[in-house]
């Protein structure tokens, strides 16, 4: 019956909505922030572990449906090792790709199932926050709406 | 359920008045399910409003010339009708706003900050929209008046033992509970809730934004102080609300914003106020919205109270049958006296997920906290689906809801 | 006048839009001379408020579903519209209210009684609508910031001197003036009132809700602090207005009232505000009046303002010369600076009696105090008769009014 | 041109209108009473002086249009010598006339030219203003409104 949802729902989606595999609070963490979604009552805390430069690990604890869940799992993998500009770039490619569609840059490869959400406008919102939270921060501000 | 003892209500004519339903989502029919948040308009409430645009429309109150007395007239209109359909004593009970919020804001700012003093007490319900929080919550903290909570069953029902008890001390002034929840289906019983505030002399104010759209409310009957609703959910247009209050509540009350039209006379020490209910009424009214609702009660006073609450309590009922047999899904609340506004939740799926599966099928429900936080709160969930009928509904359209509900659940099974 | 040098302005093709101009009243033309109090509204208005009740309509902001998403991108699209019609920064400078009435209200009961102290003054001037006065004296006389009042020439303009002074204390914290008179015509000039202001380090509000209508407005050139604006007179429908504000401002400013939509989170304890601008808009908005006046905003930039200001500087020189010749008439102010909103007295005539003879040959004056009752004190005047133009005058109409005036001299002489 | 208007604008209405015979302060008077008509800035001053229980004469200050000034002088002649309670008859009566154009009864001879004003449902508080002065007046009330 929905198979013409499958872009939006792709099986990694469906499975790291129900197991994610970085959702929890890390035990140590140099930065956190708390994004919230007033619109619906999503909300994500997202917590970071810096190694120098680079990020060693995101952790975060969500309330949320499948695509934000989602969302803050494949985030959580694809910002390891990167730098505070590299993470700036890729939420930018990111909120892009959510917003068109478009997700042709190779950056972008692990997140690449999320792209569906462009066709869906409500939804782009549960895709990207968890981006807004990391982006808090890493700016070292405590909260970020997706408003 | 006896077909034969309920008034005739002719679901397929009715669905004709209204043209959008014959649309089209994505391929599928249209299963609008989401009424509680706005309704439908039907043919006549365009048509009037087309009508004034077209060929009868100025400003009002002011004009010495055709066009304005004429719209004068078709506008004012609005006001006998929302009287009649309350069954007010007079139509300067009747102060046309912005919509339920603003007419909550207007009591919360004019009653609250003048007649209400501080060490008196506001006494809302667990199960309130942020319409009738968030104003009181303001006035509380701008002037020192306490806000009450009253708790509800884990049925879904205002618990009234300890709403009594609110009460006990005397301190409360005003009693401002919803008439009908818009996320549990629930009708409080209104007449108690009041007998029992006027007994330790307190006002109430109702929240019949949901309640005005499926039942007759008689505001002498049951002897209420304010009451809100909002045009938009009773298949009017937007940007209009109503306050009904009593003309000695009015009289006392100052107005909240000022400009033309609530003025009686102006110099700069020192204005006057125009008679109730117009003081409350600054600047251009709207006019055409006016004139739509104006088409919509007239429309649905045609139809009448007792078949739509019949059609509604048929709906209900086959739609908790059809729901409550699905598997995982837990209807939220379960209140002896309810109408046709269903919350649940899915084993293993967000709500929102639920909405986006539902609307792929062009099935329209809400997903959320329906603007009521802290009622989630005491619930223990961070949002549910919601399915609401309005006059238009089907019993197809409900089969239609718990059959893709079902393929939703393998989805994410 | 110079016919080659102006824009082109089918006037004829302009008329054709409005389906009301084709009315007849009393089997008279009618001749629609009252735009000022409210305009007619053109097809692509009346189009688009039907589309979206027939085709795509249902709450907003807080959808998941296909109806939803759509109205919500249909109304919050007018938000782009009135930004790019003032110049505004972004679109989070726009607050919708219910009219220009609502606005001014907002802006005092927020800023003025948060930001403004007692001690402080709001400076107004003597040509204000009472929508730009009432809630500057609620306000003083609710948190005692002082009311001063800048003095108008004979001519009916500001008179600059006598501004200036009452700002060289430095209490002045806000000046509201109008931008256009609503029974002067006068524009007055608002980069020398705002420059000067600024000067002196009060912040100032523009009262646009006639001059939108005629004349371009960019409000970061002007670098205008608050700015409002009424739908119903710029071709759109009743029920909206708006409010232009300075991010910065509306940030710091605390919401008036509260409810769905204007939150962030609520719990019983304490509430948090969704961000500018929607921290200031509570409940349901104004969809279909937003959809509809998002369709006026469009259809008056796609005629654009240099040919609508040439238009209306051609009729009102027309009307200024064809009235100022009539025996007892007394045009109201001789501004430099003027719009096509022209106020007069007829010796022996009644205002009001004149405006009923008039319409009894199908034209439609404004008559009385026109909500300046102030204003009509300084003139020496109880009331005027006020012809006012839109876009769809014609030179035609203005020589019948002229016409008809002079038979009303000759009924009661 | 303006001959279907001769109804509303009988002769006696523009005569009275223009040099009303009561137009003027009473130097003795036992009652007085402002009438307000908020929506046009009209204003009416009514002044009455008694003989025991009849009233003995009636004088007005006005500021408004031909309909309220020939309204106040009509009226002022037709309730002298007439007790409270007549007048509140009247009172009735005349508002009845303005509003329906029905001018039938005999105590409404004099006043009859008013009842053109029916056909024009803002101009109706024109003609009434004066009367709700009055009877505000009679009453022992400063003040009256129009609304
Ligand atoms: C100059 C001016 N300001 C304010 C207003 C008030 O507009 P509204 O009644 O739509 O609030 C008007 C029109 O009535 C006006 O002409
Ligand atoms: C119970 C209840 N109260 C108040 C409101 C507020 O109505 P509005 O948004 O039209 O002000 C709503 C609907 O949103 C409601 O369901």
């Amino acid at each position: 019956m929905f198979e013409d949802l499958r872009d939006l729902y792709q099986q990694v989606i469906l499975d790291r909505g129900r197991k994610p595999h970085h959702g929890r609070r890390l035990e140590v963490f140099d930065a956190e922030a708390r994004g919230d979604n007033p619109m619906c009552g999503d909300r994500v805390q997202v917590f970071v572990r810096r190694d120098g430069e680079a990020v060693a690990e995101v952790g975060f604890e969500a309330r949320g449906c499948a695509i934000s869940i989602a969302s803050a799992d494949l985030m959580a993998e694809a910002v390891i090792g990167k730098t505070a500009d590299e993470i700036a770039e890729l939420t930018t490619a990111f909120t892009g790709m959510a917003r068109t569609g478009n997700g042709g840059a190779p950056q972008l490869a692990t997140l690449r199932p999320l792209a569906g959400v462009h066709e869906y406008p409500s939804r782009i919102k549960c895709a990207t926050l968890p981006w807004m939270a990391l982006k808090a921060a890493m700016a070292g501000k405590g909260n970020a709406s997706s408003e | 359920m006896n077909a034969i003892s309920k008034p005739a209500f002719d679901v397929a004519r009715i669905r004709a008045d209204f043209p959008i339903l014959a649309e089209k989502i994505r391929g599928k029919d249209l299963v609008f399910l989401d009424s509680a948040a706005s309704a439908q308009k039907p043919r006549v409430v365009i048509d009037a409003m087309v009508h004034a645009m077209e060929h009868q429309y100025a400003n009002v109150h002011r004009g010495l010339h055709w066009m304005s007395e004429r719209t004068t007239e078709a506008y004012e209109d609005v006001r006998d009708s929302i009287a009649r359909l309350l069954n007010a004593p007079d139509r300067s009970n009747i102060v046309i706003t912005a919509n339920s919020t603003a007419s909550f804001n207007l009591v919360a700012q004019s009653y609250g900050r003048s007649v209400l003093k501080p060490g008196q007490a506001v006494l809302i319900s667990q199960m309130e929209h942020h319409a009738n929080l968030v104003p009181w919550q303001m006035l509380r903290d701008a002037s020192g008046v306490e806000l009450r909570i009253a708790p509800i069953t884990d049925a879904g029902e205002l618990d009234m033992a300890a709403y009594e008890a609110l009460l006990a001390d005397g301190k409360v002034g005003l009693v401002s509970v919803t008439h009908m929840s818009n996320v549990l289906g629930t009708y409080t019983p209104a007449e108690r809730i009041i007998q029992i505030a006027h007994a330790h002399g307190a006002r109430v104010m109702l929240d019949a934004s949901q309640s005005v759209v499926h039942r007759r409310i008689d505001v002498q009957a049951l002897d209420v102080d304010f009451l809100a609703f909002t045009g938009h959910k009773l298949y009017g247009p937007t940007g209009i609300g109503v306050l009904y209050a009593k003309r000695e509540l009015l009289e006392a009350m100052p107005p909240v914003n000022g400009g033309g039209d609530m003025i009686s006379s102006v110099s700069y020490e020192r204005s006057t106020w125009a008679q109730v209910p117009h003081k409350f009424e600054a600047g251009t009214p709207a006019i055409l919205e006016g004139i739509g609702l104006n088409a919509a009660i007239k429309y649905v006073e045609a139809i009448g109270f007792d078949a739509i609450a019949a059609h509604e309590a048929t709906l209900t009922e086959h739609a908790l049958a059809r729901l409550s047999a699905i598997e995982g899904l837990t209807i939220i609340g379960h209140p002896q006296d309810r109408g046709g506004v269903i919350s649940f939740t899915l084993k293993g799926a967000h709500a929102h997920d639920v909405a986006t599966l539902l609307d792929r099928q062009g099935i329209a429900v809400r997903a959320g906290h329906h603007c009521a936080e802290p009622l989630m709160h005491r619930l223990g969930l961070e949002s549910t689906a919601r399915a609401s009928f309005g006059l238009y509904t089907t019993m197809a359209e409900i089969d239609a809801l718990a059959d893709t509900l079902d393929q939703v659940r393998v989805f994410f099974k």
